[in-house]
């Protein structure tokens, strides 16, 4: 078992995938002699041939609208699009096809697909190149949306998601792309999507996060551990489906939440969960939940990007709110 | 055969086999036997009153918005006839002809018009995709399925059909861009019917010709009389059997005139006059075809009864039919929108039962 | 002051103000000849010339892509997307363009214009033409977006568009085209953006709702008379920014609410308004915030339109839902 | 002038004038007098050298990603020279020169690539847009500016910068075609680099030539050398001339080089080797004019030497300033989003300066 980063991880899954299925092809934008602008396809081209690895001309919503057409057909297609701000001209395609069209052909005609996304900011990265698009593609019907926060999950995550009869969108958290290394197992084995990771045990406030924001939550843990609050922390790896029963089996335990995504605030995801805890744990809910998000405006360039991000200081700020209600 | 650079876009000649009175243009002949040219004479006469049933049953409320294929048949029996059973059709949602050409029933037809998804579902074995309201964004899937098929080393072919207004969109470059570079084995068939609803033509861009947009790609192109049975059969024919043996994409664009309105929806007096339509009447497809199959001996009034009684008849029952088909259950809404239903939309159908 | 519908409404703004203001435009598909295909902009082709008004090829990002370097320059253009669903390929353009030059430029460079989109279900329409996308936009920054709710109200809503200085997209449902007609006032009002509307004063719960779906919240009411139950409506005009003061003042009062519209609910702007809620009112609030939306599936055919549509049997349950906690 | 015919793309010529050696392609004459040229070449000096710059600044961390002009110099130089001073220029994202050229300051998009939104302020009465990086999107706004000055009676011209990658998006199409069809006085000037960050020119397109795509939209298309300054000036400014006086929009393809990486971020190592750019060497666009101005009378090292000081000198006292800027403040994040700020955004700012 080796120590990868998310980078080699997803690497890896994609070439164990390749190997073992056939039908399963990689397109997009640089990701064959280049390997990828993140190296996320290194090797791949050389290996599986210009046939399987395939770079494209640049024409996003071109690259996800034949994807659709060769899941039709019955391939595998893996996208990639670029970057998290390339996606907007895909949601066409996305939101008026590729998820429905197994509901409005009533089944007859289907496309399992991957579209992976380097996802987020954090890496001083040009403008519209660290955006968070997720919560309007959980408000978009017929598709599943799965960012995983470590190296492994990440294979899992990857492995279940291009397995999956429906389209899958993998949001990658460039962040964390070679911040984490951990020990990545070989060989095939997926994580179920619809399910989330507990990634802590506590018994005093449930944080809630996905994606590079797991890991700002473990900082915070750490500085609070002085504090004696018990927090429990919960990644939800895939967040359509969402997995409400952990999220609300959580909530009636602590009976207090924080959420913390980059998205910005005005219906982010967050506002969904807190929906849902109102919905459905409502007489458990010892205060208000707390949101820790990106603000309502354009994710700023790289010299202010500090103020707009959400930090472990943040989110400590935020559970010590949620826990003196 | 040098088809796509005698009538290279940029040389100005549209394409022309059968001239409006019926004659060939050429001594070479028609380029399908008598049989098969009455039997697809006899198609057009049962879609012609299937569209005008559609239209009719609109009216009366008893079917939704519908877009009628009435002047354009041609386009689309001579191109689908080109085609092979395996072959897959990625229709807009004018395409009555070219669905029932490759086999969809026309109950399925009728029961997608009228609001139900099960009209979406083609027979198993039928690659004929649903229809594809937004404009010019299904070239880019039939792309992607013939590519698929050429990685797999299938033998097959896709065509789109889409309007001259689709041409105008990213989606439709993007889509013969990526046909140009990977020669995928995909057709794509534009029907110029001269209009987008209200915008004519020479509004929708200011290219002289549909078909030149291919030089954009370097893909070939050729402009055909869309109103002439031989002559969008022979290319689309052409480029068929070039997109087989790995030659690559072709943009048709088929000349032709729509009838009718745009779709029920519409009121074509608010921008166009009788006058204008006055010198396409004669050129109706059908038209042409009576008068060629006339001269060669093949159509009388009698035979005209003939087929427009059995036709008639076939529909009035596939209406009967479609109308038995019940509403939809509240399980359909549900059920398919993944492989395996999600806890969501477990609970969210709960509800709806409970609150009905 | 005459009796008009919703089309006539917006037809009437559109003509008033382009005699007012030379710098307004009006482009789209069939908008010209045609004056649209629900007739919003009938005759206005005729009266203030091709040049004015003009028809379109057919491209969405295009229409307001270019409507947005109109703005730039100094114009007003009011761009129409002719349906919803249509919507989608502009999202780019929106997203990554409209909503930022503002901000990016940091003010040097602005672009005020109008897309107006006819919006949502219920008239039986084809595939694609009953979609509720505002979720997504109330999620974009440097957007405003505005939905009428009856005639007058538009006319003073859409003035009010036209007249801000800031990118607005103006949401017409077209559910209640031509449903309502009342008396509109002749000549220029604005109502402002960003202040809901009280539609009806009640003590015992706030329901919430914008657009066509207010009309079926007052049928819920007439409905629930006989169960005296003091049912508080407020529309909110704008959803973004929204009126969250006006929201916020009424739960304290309630300290119950329902919230409706017609959109798939999860990530719709329920969730957000809850988590509002959740966060500014926690201790007034006296049950769990009922949501009544659409569903997270495909808009149906129209032979299922009508299991879709929140309807006032579906506000009425949830009314008596949250009155019984 | 017939140029745009001459040189229609599908003649399959490049329009040149200025030999690698040099020397002129025709005994016409430049269209630049000694003074303007050599004037031109001092700028272009300074060009590369706070290109350079800031590849430098990038290494050494004082810089964030960075777009080097390196080799396309003569592209943006010999354009922007064609314009006035209120026409209005829509850049991608490597247009260093070409906003020089039209007056924005090397501290402007020093700050920019330093990550402050202050380097997307064009200085008032300067109409260069803010760097576009969402690629072949802008296009649509060069068109649209162009299109409100018309409808104005304003006499403007816009041009918009992209590379030859952006063609493939659907809305390069959708800005060229709409260019068409209401006659903007709208210039779409590709350059031609060769690359789109690894993917070659041959792959983004089968399409022969980028100029070759104006055929599709009934526009004026011409491919000139873009090494060539007086190539480049000569089409450029007969581009505007027509579009001024009303004649709508011409694409013009700078067939050209990328001499440096596509961004700091790029390692080209990946995907071309030494021996590809080989050739290219030898075009380098300051080479060839250094080359006419020795000719002239007007070059020598000690000239070079001169100008090299002058640009260095100025380039080190712009980083400084730069540098000196300070990080934006809070406030700075929020107050811009909307003419007014919302009540939402106040309360997160407000949030913000208390977590800070
Ligand atoms: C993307 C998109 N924009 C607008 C519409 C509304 N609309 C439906 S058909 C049509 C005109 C299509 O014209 P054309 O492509 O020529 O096809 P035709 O209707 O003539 O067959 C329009 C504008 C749509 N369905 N999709
Ligand atoms: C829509 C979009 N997709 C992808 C990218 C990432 N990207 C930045 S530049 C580039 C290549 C652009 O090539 P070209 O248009 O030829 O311009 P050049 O970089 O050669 O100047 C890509 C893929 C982007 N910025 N925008
Ligand atoms: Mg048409
Ligand atoms: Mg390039």
């Amino acid at each position: 078992m080796a120590r990868l980063n998310m980078v080699e991880a997803i690497n890896l899954a994609l070439r164990e995938e390749m190997e073992r299925d056939k039908r399963v092809v990689v397109l997009g934008e640089d990701v064959g002699r280049e390997g990828g602008v993140f190296r996320v396809t290194d090797g791949l081209q050389a290996r599986f041939g210009g046939e399987r690895v395939v770079d494209t001309p640049l024409a996003e919503a071109g690259i996800v609208g034949t994807a659709m057409g060769m899941a039709l057909y019955g391939l595998r297609p893996i996208a990639e699009i670029q970057f998290d701000g390339f996606l907007y001209p895909c949601l066409d395609q996305i939101t008026n096809h590729i998820g429905r069209i197994r509901n409005r052909s009533r089944g007859r005609f289907t496309c399992p697909l991957v579209i992976r996304v380097p996802y987020g900011g954090g890496i001083h990265a040009p403008e519209h190149h660290s955006e968070s698009p997720e919560a309007i593609l959980a408000h978009t019907p017929g598709i599943k949306v799965v960012i995983p926060s470590t190296p492994s999950e990440a294979k899992g995550l990857l492995l279940a998601s291009i397995r999956d009869l429906d389209p899958v969108i993998f949001l990658e958290p460039k962040r964390i792309y070679r911040a984490i290394r951990e020990e990545v197992q070989e060989g095939a084995y997926t994580i179920p999507l619809g399910k989330a990771r507990l990634v802590q045990e506590g018994r005093d406030v449930t944080v809630i996060a996905w994606g590079a924001m797991v890991r700002e939550v473990l900082n915070a843990a750490e500085e609070l551990k002085g504090d004696k609050i018990d927090m429990e922390i919960i990644d939800l790896r895939t967040i359509s489906p969402m997995d409400v029963d952990a999220i609300i089996t959580s909530i009636r335990k602590t009976g207090r939440a924080v959420v913390v995504h980059e998205a910005p605030k005005t219906c982010g995801l967050g506002a969904e969960i807190i929906a849902l805890i109102n919905e459905k744990a409502f007489l458990s809910l010892q205060a208000p939940i707390e949101r820790v998000t990106g603000f309502d405006i354009p994710m700023p360039l790289l010299k202010s990007e500090h103020y707009y991000l959400p930090n472990p200081k943040r989110v400590v700020a935020a559970v010590k709110k949620v826990m003196s209600f | 055969m040098g088809l796509f650079e005698d009538y290279h876009p940029l040389k100005g000649k549209m394409f022309q086999m059968l001239k409006p009175d019926g004659t060939l243009y050429s001594e070479m002949g028609a380029p399908l036997n008598d049989q098969e040219t009455l039997q697809l004479y006899q198609k057009m006469v049962f879609i012609r009153l299937a569209d005008q049933k559609a239209l009719m049953l609109q009216r009366q409320g008893r079917m939704g918005t519908y877009a009628p294929v009435w002047g354009q048949e041609v386009c689309q029996v001579g191109s689908a006839y080109a085609l092979q059973r395996g072959d897959w059709v990625f229709p807009a949602f004018r395409e009555l002809a070219a669905s029932l050409m490759m086999g969809i029933p026309l109950k399925t037809v009728y029961l997608y018009w009228m609001g139900n998804e099960e009209g979406s579902r083609a027979p198993e074995g039928i690659n004929v995709m649903p229809v594809s309201i937004p404009v010019g964004t299904h070239p880019l899937h039939a792309v992607g399925t013939a590519w698929a098929a050429k990685i797999r080393g299938d033998k097959i072919v896709t065509i789109a059909y889409f309007g001259d207004g689709a041409t105008s969109k990213g989606d439709f470059h993007e889509a013969m861009n990526l046909a140009g570079v990977f020669k995928t084995p995909s057709i794509f068939f534009c029907q110029n019917n001269q209009f987008a609803i209200s915008v004519p033509r020479k509004i929708q861009t200011a290219s002289e010709t549909i078909a030149q947009k291919s030089v954009a790609y370097g893909v070939d192109g050729i402009q055909v009389d869309g109103n002439d049975l031989f002559a969008v059969y022979t290319a689309t024919k052409e480029a068929v059997d070039k997109a087989r043996s790995g030659g690559g994409s072709t943009l048709i664009e088929g000349v032709t005139y729509r009838f009718g309105p745009h779709t029920t929806a519409d009121d074509p007096t608010k921008y166009r006059t009788d006058e204008e339509m006055e010198p396409w009447k004669p050129l109706d497809p059908l038209v042409r075809l009576r008068l060629y199959l006339k001269e060669r001996g093949l159509w009388s009034d009698d035979v005209e009864k003939r087929l427009t009684e059995e036709a008639q008849k076939e529909i009035d029952q596939v209406v009967k039919e479609a109308e038995a088909v019940p509403v939809p259950e509240v399980e359909d809404i549900f059920k398919y929108v993944f492989a395996e239903m999600t806890p969501q939309l477990k609970e969210q159908m709960e509800y709806l039962k409970a609150t009905l």
